[in-house]
């Protein structure tokens, strides 16, 4: 395991030696997945990261993280999605592992940090509920106190890799009285507790990414509540920082136009200006997207906070990927609604599965209609 | 008019008991990813009603009606994502066979695919694709067809009406299924239907298996794939019609911030433009209709038309379906996704709206537009 | 004057009868004008009209007018536009007088629609207020009984004409009390009356065709109020049969398209497929709407009443001309900005002043903001 | 990086001190349809505060700063909408003299142009338009120079470097006003000012007045129109932010049916939208900006990816502004007209977005867009 001062080393540098380590280690077959792995997939690789003390690159030292600097974290990211290496069930590792290094107690963090950089907890996230999507200020599942346990009731929806996690990190009501933002709390749950059901759900490509899990007088002990009672939903937002910006990340669309770029060819279109120049429109907006992309991500490297308005990313990002795949179909002509890997004349693509993966891109996260929203009210300082 | 009115309203009924009685989303489901796709009993019912011989005339069977009743059938048909390939047999394959010149072949066959004994599929794409008919690369050639054909719906036909140059220019075959040298692929469809690749290898022939040749071979091709288009036309408008019902009542009951989706202003001004972009789908169909009732010599020009907003009205409706319905849209158990998979499918076959509007633009003359 | 029986008269006779009339008599300078015309540059046609007796088409035979039933009416206008007759100031024939022959007394039509036939009397309308234009309930604008006249105090806006006419129909609030869609009576006033003042309002193009007019202690007889007090938002509602279909009419669109296709002949852009794509798009939209819109006529043409569902042909319209005129700047290249008369090689065309006319297209006669809110509501149900 | 934006930040700060002092909206107003269509008393001012030499080396007589600072200078000079020509004088004329091999013609001029005292202005278009400097119709032969050039602005210079072909390739001349032979006439644009087309009937030059020749000719024009290129898309910036700040201001104070405008959900969904747009200018031209400084080899792929989208969402943020007004935004009274015009003729100037779309293809390999 390296533990190096990564600090100290320059930035191309350090950017070559990531990069050298993913074009010699990754799985060359799992390179741009056209949808998400599971962790029977990937749980090989993670132990490569594991095994060279890259498995954290975001958490401290201390805890066995790289302790990378903004700066560094995010050449990390690029290269990463440059080289087109999938996420693993990394929630444990991207959302819950900051959380519990800034709020959880000394105790809570020797519990559950270990084994989570190990592989050996794989964590789900328990926010969104059926009628708390958009609107996760109206969520409705509960947990009371009972004793030194909670007594969790209730569901949530949209839990990817429930079906791979040995844990869950939940937001609960614990204060019915509160304010709608109010009166949540966040919770640990082990999986394995009686109570919990998983119910697989199939998406538009027809497989099982996410689930609904039904919690029913699920308890979990009281000293698993992590920071203070009541305070979940600020100490959750609070963490967003990278997730905001790595949401509105251009690789996707950069990778929809290299299988964009694949088709145009095979299919001849370049002989066709009229689509191309549809095509170059994509490309400029891709190429200026990347451009917005750089201007925040060097506000990071900075050290700086991102303000509100760092939400266009995530608009421009996941509204010209779904053109992309949207054109993509129309390029593929009579294949263009043709399943699984279809053959052109050079390549074979996957048409459909990025098109599908689009859909949804727009929807959570924050749904684009709530971005608009928040960009109007608090960067636009228009009228509620 | 009126009387057409009647009559046409006379069939969506009929349509409507059907889709009751005989078919379900349930149905649907269950038929995606399986083996040939559709209930061979349902079919049965569905020629029994007497669709499958609409646009035959009653002298080989059928009924002898138009573009209009057919239109209105298959408009309605469409809602109910039933996968029974209609408009693939009673419109594509059986006008191209009627518009042949080979009347001892009609007489054989027609009044077989009239009544749902027959199930004929035209293979006209190479595998390239594209919408000339006429860009031929299969051969006949001594007494044998050479070659490939793609996206031919239903696959698993009774029989298969091939296109092929010859040195005479084009012809146009019958070639029952199981005939030595054909052989046939399958490629799996958004809606989980599936089309089949044929390969032609020295399948032998015979005149009397000749339903078209030369001229005549050009002419039924290119009419029946424009009768076929727009007939999709009619199809997509159905299922943009139901998509957009089915949105437009979960905008009314789905409750965010404790209010309807549907009060939000910015969703329904989206929801007016899905509205509109059905009815101008409506509308230049139903002209469509109009003036080929009167005048059948713009078919191409008005196929394409149709096929064009109907393709574009229909992926979208179908894509910001899914939108509005936020993240159960995404999921495969709501069945939203059936119907833009449906759009999807019927967009890009025979010709997607891109490919219909630079059709557009080579068959009408710039001044003619205004 | 010809006084006939025109619906004895077979569709197509009297089409070419109307297209031979507009052919042989009107003038050849202002057919297809790029803005709208004054008075004075219309009123030696409207006399033409007024001596063929066919000044007044849908007004019937006994008041001078041509008596014509919704399917003749609306052949006469596809002629009209056809030929590129321009309006006249002709607010008194198709708004006024419809609603004079309806709800006027007996008294109030022999004083009012012999001289508007005639062109002597040419009416303005007081509808807009610098307050009250997308949301015409809220008017301010108030008239008060006194004795046997009202004494209007307010202003008016966007008043089309009003430089050229000699009288005004307004609507004013004559009872505060009533919610705001009623207490709105119409009025009839004399421009002649002191306390008037007319402010022109110069508009994009440069020119003045509207003005604010201030309304300061203005008597008008109180016999001139038309139908019952307090119900003039009705009445005025009630009228908009015609307009409601003829405000989304292709023609505009239609006209815009032959500009267009001069300057891409004239700019060889027949040679760039890219362009010539999206033309080909903007001529299926336009080609499309006049679909629409014949199933409107249709509906008129056989006496049914159109739904609000025909404020997708305002909206389809007036959008479709925007983009046709931006895609003619764009076209026009690097004299896309020019004023005026602009030489192409083949053709001179004035490619700003329909692009600025396009603008207020979607604002007037009901936003088109306001249309889809009504569309929503009211054809689409969806919850308010 | 810090030094860079403390020079700019002290750049901008003095136009606002311009903005507030020497220019306003009303003498905007006033300048339009005049001749020359701006004050030579403000352009006095302007020259003072340095502007006018900021892309010009000291050594002869200006800042010798770069992009970067003119950038910054135009972005928030074009917010005033002042008329007086900056980039086509201090930009795309100075440049194009200084980039060619004249040296005496250089020491002759260039102080001056720095000072203030000569008006320079390119004459590079022919009649027809069109972005390539090389395509040239003017010709130079036999000591004169014959033909037509349009699209020059400032229509009033004291001189203008005129491009042609000559039998040793392009040439680039200075011919100062009044010389015999050169006419100029005069055609309104959208906001106001005018622009000149030029007619050069044997227009006598000498080798004194030869600014570049030959291969340093056409990489000459190329730079100059490249970076002024990239300057109008810094102006753009400037029109469309100040236009969405007057739009949102008018949105947070217009009532309609009892509430501000702005807090209706359609509305507010539509400036989010050309917020956007806003930022992505934004990105695109620090982008550029950014990597010229580094490496100013790609300028062309730079100029045209900053021009396409500044002049796209100039223009639509000048479009959206006027309807988002409503009727008030069709009047010549209400001030967001002016904005939408100067995008207008921004926009159309140096080649509109479609214009370098085409051009962005054509420099970069698809390949590389990723």
């Amino acid at each position: 395991m390296q533990t190096r001062d990564w600090d100290k080393m320059a930035d191309e540098a350090f950017r070559l030696e990531v990069r050298g380590f993913f074009q010699k280690q990754y799985p060359e077959h799992l390179r741009f997945p056209a949808y998400h792995l599971r962790w029977a997939d990937t749980k090989d690789w993670y132990k490569k990261l594991v095994d060279k003390g890259w498995a954290a690159p975001g958490w401290p030292k201390e805890w066995g993280g790289m302790g990378l600097s903004p700066s560094k974290l995010l050449i990390f990211i690029e290269e990463q999605e440059r080289h087109g290496v999938a996420r693993t069930p990394d929630m444990g590792i991207i959302l819950l592992g900051p959380l519990l290094i800034k709020f959880a107690t000394e105790e809570q963090k020797k519990r559950f940090l270990p084994p989570t950089l190990r592989g050996e907890y794989i964590w789900c996230q328990g926010y969104s509920e059926p009628n708390a999507g958009s609107d996760l200020a109206n969520l409705k599942t509960e947990a009371v106190l009972d004793g030194d346990e909670y007594v969790i009731n209730g569901s949530k929806i949209w839990t990817s890799y429930a079906m791979d996690a040995t844990h869950m990190f939940i937001l609960v009501r614990t204060d019915k009285q509160a304010k709608k933002q109010e009166g949540i709390s966040f919770l640990l749950v082990d999986m394995k507790t009686p109570g919990i059901t998983i119910r697989p759900i199939r998406n538009l490509l027809g497989v099982e990414v996410f689930a609904q899990v039904f919690l029913d007088n699920v308890r979990t002990p009281a000293q698993w509540l992590v920071g203070k009672p009541n305070q979940g939903w600020t100490m959750a937002k609070a963490l967003l920082g990278f997730e905001r910006i790595s949401i509105g990340s251009p690789k996707l669309a950069q990778t929809g136009l290299k299988r964009l770029e694949a088709i145009v060819q095979s299919q001849g279109l370049t002989r066709d200006p009229a689509f191309m120049d549809r095509y170059t429109q994509l490309r400029l907006d891709v190429a200026d997207l990347a451009s917005a992309y750089g201007r925040f991500a060097d506000l990071l490297k900075r050290g700086e906070t991102l303000g509100p308005d760092v939400s266009i990313l995530k608009i421009v990002a996941t509204e010209t990927f779904q053109r992309l795949t949207e054109l993509t179909l129309e390029a593929a002509g009579d294949a263009g609604a043709l399943g699984g890997k279809v053959a052109f004349r050079k390549d074979s693509v996957d048409i459909l599965s990025p098109f599908y993966n689009a859909r949804p891109a727009t929807i959570y996260g924050g749904s684009n209609e709530i971005q608009r929203n928040i960009l109007a009210k608090n960067v636009l300082d228009l009228p509620g | 008019m009126s009387q057409q009115e009647d009559q046409n309203r006379m069939l969506r009924d009929a349509v409507t008991t059907f889709a009751a009685r005989d078919t379900s989303i349930a149905r649907v489901r269950e038929l995606r990813d399986s083996a040939p796709g559709f209930d061979k009993a349902v079919w049965k019912t569905i020629a029994e009603l007497g669709w499958t011989g609409i646009m035959i005339p009653e002298e080989y069977g059928g009924m002898g009606l138009g573009l209009s009743e057919m239109a209105a059938v298959l408009e309605e048909f469409a809602k109910t994502l039933s996968p029974e390939p209609l408009n693939p047999s009673a419109v594509l394959a059986a006008r191209a066979l009627l518009h042949g010149g080979n009347e001892a072949l009609k007489k054989k066959l027609l009044p077989g695919i009239a009544s749902g004994e027959i199930l004929p599929a035209l293979a006209w794409q190479e595998s390239e694709g594209g919408i000339d008919p006429l860009a031929l690369a299969t051969r006949a050639e001594g007494g044998g067809l050479n070659g490939g054909k793609r996206f031919v719906f239903p696959a698993d036909a009774d029989g298969y009406l091939v296109s092929a140059q010859s040195g005479n220019g084009p012809v146009l075959y019958w070639v029952e299924k199981g005939t030595a040298g054909l052989t046939v692929e399958y490629e799996s469809r958004a809606d989980g239907t599936r089309c089949g690749r044929i390969t032609l290898r020295n399948a032998k022939v015979s005149d009397s298996q000749l339903a078209a040749s030369g001229k005549t071979a050009g002419a039924a091709l290119q009419r029946a794939v424009d009768e076929a288009t727009l007939m999709a036309g009619a199809e997509l408008l159905g299922v943009m019609s139901r998509a957009l019902e089915i949105t437009l009542e979960y905008m009314r009951i789905r409750v965010q911030f404790g209010k309807p989706i549907g009060s939000f202003q910015a969703l329904q001004h989206r929801a007016v433009d899905l509205f509109i972009q059905k009815e101008l789908s409506f509308s230049v169909l139903r002209d469509a209709l109009l003036h080929l009732a009167a005048d059948p010599s713009g078919l191409s020009l008005w196929a394409s038309r149709v096929k064009y907003r109907c393709s574009e009205a229909g992926m979208r409706i179908g894509r910001e379906s899914i939108q509005i319905h936020g993240g159960i849209g995404f999921t495969d158990e709501c069945d939203i996704g059936l119907y833009m998979k449906r759009a999807m499918v019927l967009s890009a076959w025979l010709g997607n709206g891109a490919t219909h509007r630079h059709r557009y633009a080579a068959l009408a003359p710039a001044e003619a537009a205004a």
